[in-house]
């Protein structure tokens, strides 16, 4: 249990770190979705399933959906081209 | 003993670093996508925070089975709270992503701070405050507000 | 008594048939919020009348406490929501007759404001302020101008993090006490909430909270969206919003965190608000701006008067505030018309002499001017300060009675200019106030003379107030009854 | 400046946060409220998924609350993304694989969106989930049919009515006498299908309230007033 807990916890804080600093938006959304899903594995390690079927629908499933589609609306969704924004961002 | 405590500090670790990571993320990124995610992290720990606050050790979950008695069973409360806080959060997000997609047709930019420039002379203008005094000496919000003294004390 | 939950429940229920039945019938749309609220209204005057003054609780889903979650009623918690309903209804926006979705916006933070003074559980204060939070996001980005929806999203993502704070620090509180229901943890704060986890708790429900109080690092907010939303939607939650989340603080203050730092902590917040929030509304050049910032001094002075300790400082604090409560959304309703800068303004006190003498009435109470009420709670205010043997609390005197010189000086500065003689281009442009806004300014004018004629009931009312308040004993046998054994 | 000090500020809170919890007993939560609920819960609310009791019945006012804001967000964002005379975004048909498999999975979708909402005074789930799931079910034909008008009235009747019955059942509680949102009907036998009182009806409200608001939020998102 407590092996799988602190892998968990690693990959999780990985994938929140690579949500910050990504500067591809589709990668940082799937890794908000690895962040997710690793939480909602925790929470059924620690005898939460509403919430973990909660998080895994909302958080995994749901809100990658809703960035998604904003991220089309916003025209972030190209890869190769950084818009200036993520050049300015990426040279601070 | 120790296995237990250390349990503990590798879910609270895990708890805080997504609030901290997620709030760096919200005062550092200047792309407002970028700051909306973040938001969503650091929800995610206070979140995680909380399951953890009811969490009972080699507990079960609170639903009735045979042979598993309420003592056994970790807290139903703040399960329920969570429910509750995962939900809030996503309408939120999609709020905030929606004001993001018409801040970006108004303003063409998704930059917090170009944004923010552009919003305060368009607020200026609108009060019909700009031109006169602008240019050679700022407006009195931009030196002592607390727009300013609360981005110190933020950070 | 059990009644009062119709005073969350019916608002919602309009709310949520609005936007669907302003569609099929229109008349439905613009009748259905202002009758609904005047409804609420005269629920909470009846039950009021029937307390006779005593607090009571009721128990939502008919669980008892703690288990269930409870709503207290003491006169604090009936005041704030008779003002919700009634305020809401004085200053009903125009654009709700055109909009039903707007109404329901209104109707939405109506039912959530009443729940939070009311509410005696943590968690489902965190509900109603998030509920009051997102629907007053909608009512300021109603303009839809660009800046009003920049300032929107600021405001969103400061709101989250004040959001993320409030709820680790509820977190922080459940996993030591196990309990939500505040007056099982005012029993359990002596034991549990005494000490570095209680403070820290404090301070993040005070950071989270403080975004809608206008506390001040967490005020970024305020003169971007108070600048763009109507004005009428910043009366509200300038008036009324901010003195929701600062009664919510301290009644956690005096509740669960018994801790004198905690009180340092206010003062130096407060005092950091009036410093900076007077400076910058001298420093402003338009009207809403200037209430904007003056806004945020007049809650740091708040903040100030609550953090005198004991029952002299709940007693100033609550004067403050209830003064606040009421010249505030005056003010932003002249607002309506003389909306912008001060030179185009010059002159339009000769056009509209009644919004010019209000003008002068409000500014003069805020100033502290006796006999206006605004002038005894700042002298109260003053005195309990100067009272603590403490140099800090001198201090902050001090920075009142600074602040008040800069407040003076841009208030008569802006009433003078209303009087200037302008030139004649901008004369001819110069807006003039009609009934319907000048209306609600009006009422509450008569309200705040009405205050100065009866100043000693009024005071001693205010008084047997702040006594309900400091009560912690009164609070926990009136929920959890005498003697009976708890979890 | 502010990329400099802003770690430095989160790294300090969180240190600050972990001394804080470093103090905590570890592995045992108090237990104090929730113990109690776990152990009167069944006989009082006649659910077998103790947290559904609690989210229906300790705790009803939250999670009316809580659609309340679902509600208000969905309302928002309707408000803010709605333009006049906005034109479609012009969208690639689907290929025939999404429109089939749509087609196949649009009413599995339905049939566990509600098999989770109405077990969830059983099992695990209930309203959220399987009003999420139910949002995933509306929203696969837009994805597979671009030109799909989306009946935005149909949903928001929906999400009205539901709200509605919510709090409507909450006060027939309180005008029979009882408190509001006081769980109605008895509790049955836990365990069975057909207890529970009205949790289960609540449940089936707040699933279609959830499902309508998240399928309108979606909606909104994909096409209102879109540029071009």
């Amino acid at each position: 249990m407590i092996w799988i807990t602190g892998l968990l916890v690693v990959v999780m804080l990985l994938a929140a770190l690579a949500v910050i600093f990504f500067n591809n938006h589709v990668a940082a959304v799937a890794a908000a979705s690895v962040v997710s899903l690793a939480l909602s594995v925790l929470f059924l390690l620690l005898k939460a399933p509403d919430v973990a079927m909660t998080e895994a629908a909302v958080g995994a499933g749901l809100s990658s959906l809703i960035l998604a589609l904003a991220l089309r609306r916003l025209g972030l969704t190209q890869t190769g081209a950084a818009s200036a924004t993520d050049e300015r961002e990426k040279n601070r | 003993m120790s296995m237990v405590f250390d349990l503990q500090w590798i879910l609270y670790t895990g708890a805080i670093g997504l609030i901290a990571i997620g709030l760096v993320g919200i005062i550092w990124s200047r792309h407002l996508f970028r700051i909306i995610l973040s938001l969503a992290i650091a929800e995610a720990g206070a979140n995680l925070m909380l399951v953890i606050a009811g969490y009972r050790l080699h507990g079960h979950a609170p639903i009735m089975v045979a042979g598993v008695w309420p003592e056994q069973m970790v807290d139903p409360v703040p399960q329920a709270m969570v429910l509750t806080a995962i939900v809030i959060g996503v309408g939120i997000q999609a709020l905030a992503l929606s004001l993001a997609i018409r801040v970006k047709e108004a303003y063409h930019s998704l930059d917090i701070d170009e944004i923010r420039a552009a919003m305060q002379a368009d607020i200026d203008a609108q009060a019909g405050v700009t031109g006169d005094l602008s240019q050679e000496e700022p407006s009195g919000r931009e030196v002592i507000g607390p727009t300013v003294a609360a981005e110190e004390g933020r950070s | 008594m059990n009644l009062i939950a119709l005073v969350v429940a019916l608002p919602l229920l309009g709310a949520f048939l609005l936007p669907v039945g302003a569609r099929s019938v229109g008349w439905v749309g613009r009748l259905l919020g202002p009758a609904l609220l005047l409804l609420t209204s005269l629920v909470v005057i009846v039950l009021w009348r029937d307390s006779g003054g005593v607090p009571s609780h009721i128990e939502l889903g008919g669980f008892q406490p703690p288990l269930g979650i409870t709503f207290y009623l003491d006169q604090l918690a009936l005041v704030f929501a008779l003002a919700t309903s009634l305020l809401a209804l004085l200053l009903w926006p125009h654009a709700a007759w055109r909009d039903a979705r707007v109404a329901a916006l209104m109707l939405l933070m109506v039912s959530a404001a009443s729940g939070m003074a009311l509410s005696g559980d943590l968690f489902n204060l965190y509900v109603f302020y998030e509920l009051v939070s997102v629907a007053s996001f909608g009512l300021v980005a109603a303009p839809k101008t660009g800046a009003a929806l920049a300032a929107t999203l600021r405001y969103v993502i400061i709101s989250g993090m004040g959001t993320v704070m409030a709820l680790t620090g509820i977190a922080l509180i459940y996993t030591q006490t196990g309990t939500l229901n505040l007056a099982h943890l005012t029993l359990l704060s002596a034991t549990t909430l005494d000490n570095t986890l209680g403070l820290t708790a404090f301070v993040l429900i005070l950071l989270g909270i403080g975004v809608k109080a206008e506390l001040f690092p967490v005020n970024i907010w305020v003169p971007e969206v108070y600048a763009t939303a109507s004005q009428r939607v910043s009366a509200l939650l300038a008036g009324l919003i901010s003195k929701l989340a600062i009664i919510v603080i301290i009644r956690l203050l005096v509740l669960l965190f018994p801790q004198p730092e905690a009180l340092t902590l206010l003062l130096v917040i407060g005092a950091l608000g009036v410093l900076l929030g007077e400076l910058a509304a001298w420093h402003a050049k338009d009207f809403e701006r200037m209430l904007a910032f003056s806004s945020i001094g007049q809650l740091g002075l708040v903040l100030m008067a609550f953090s005198i300790p004991g029952q002299a400082g709940l007693f100033a604090g609550l004067a403050v505030a209830m003064h606040h409560l009421i010249v505030k959304p005056a003010l932003f309703v002249l607002a309506e018309r003389w909306s912008g800068g001060f030179a185009g303004l010059a002159g339009a006190g000769w056009k509209s002499p009644w919004a010019a003498g209000l003008f002068i009435l409000f500014a003069l109470s805020l100033i502290g001017v006796p006999p206006l009420p605004g002038f005894w709670a700042k002298l109260m205010t003053l005195l309990g300060l100067l009272g603590q043997d403490n140099w800090i609390y001198w201090t902050g005197a001090g920075i009142i009675l600074l602040a008040t010189v800069f407040e003076a000086n841009y208030l008569f500065r802006f009433g003078l200019g209303l009087f200037k003689a302008g030139s004649e281009s901008r004369s001819a442009k110069v807006p003039v106030h009609d009934a319907g806004s000048l209306g609600p300014s009006l009422i509450l004018g008569a309200v705040l003379l009405i205050a100065t004629v009866m100043i000693t009931p009024v005071g001693n009312w205010l008084a047997g107030v702040a006594d309900q308040l400091a009560d912690r004993e009164l609070y926990v046998t009136t929920v959890l009854g005498a003697g009976r054994e708890l979890p | 400046m502010r990329n400099l000090t802003s770690p430095l500020f989160a790294a300090g809170l969180a240190f600050f946060l972990l001394v804080v919890v470093a103090e905590f007993e570890p592995g045992a939560a108090p237990m104090v409220v929730g113990q109690a609920i776990l152990q009167e819960a069944p006989e009082t609310t006649g659910t077998a998924n103790i947290v559904t009791a609690v989210v229906l019945g300790y705790r009803g006012i939250d999670t009316l609350g809580e659609i309340a804001i679902l509600f208000t967000a969905s309302l928002v964002a309707g408000l803010v993304l709605e333009r006049r005379g906005g034109k479609r975004q012009a969208q690639a048909p689907a290929g025939n694989v999404l429109r089939i498999s749509t087609q196949l999975l649009f009413p599995l979708m339905l049939v566990i969106g509600f098999y989770i909402i109405l077990h969830g005074h059983l099992t695990p789930g209930g309203g959220f989930q399987g009003g999420v799931i139910l949002a995933a079910a509306f929203f696969l034909p837009l994805l597979a049919r671009p030109g799909i008008q989306v009946r935005h009235f149909g949903l928001a009747v929906t999400e009205g009515l539901a709200g509605s019955a919510f709090i409507v059942i909450g006060l027939i509680a309180l005008f029979q006498g009882g408190a509001f949102l006081q769980p109605l009907f008895g509790t049955g036998s836990p365990g069975q299908l057909l207890s529970a009182g009205s949790l289960p009806i609540l449940y089936l409200v707040l699933g279609l309230k959830v499902g309508a608001e998240l399928a309108g939020l979606l909606a909104h998102l994909v096409y209102e007033g879109s540029e071009t």
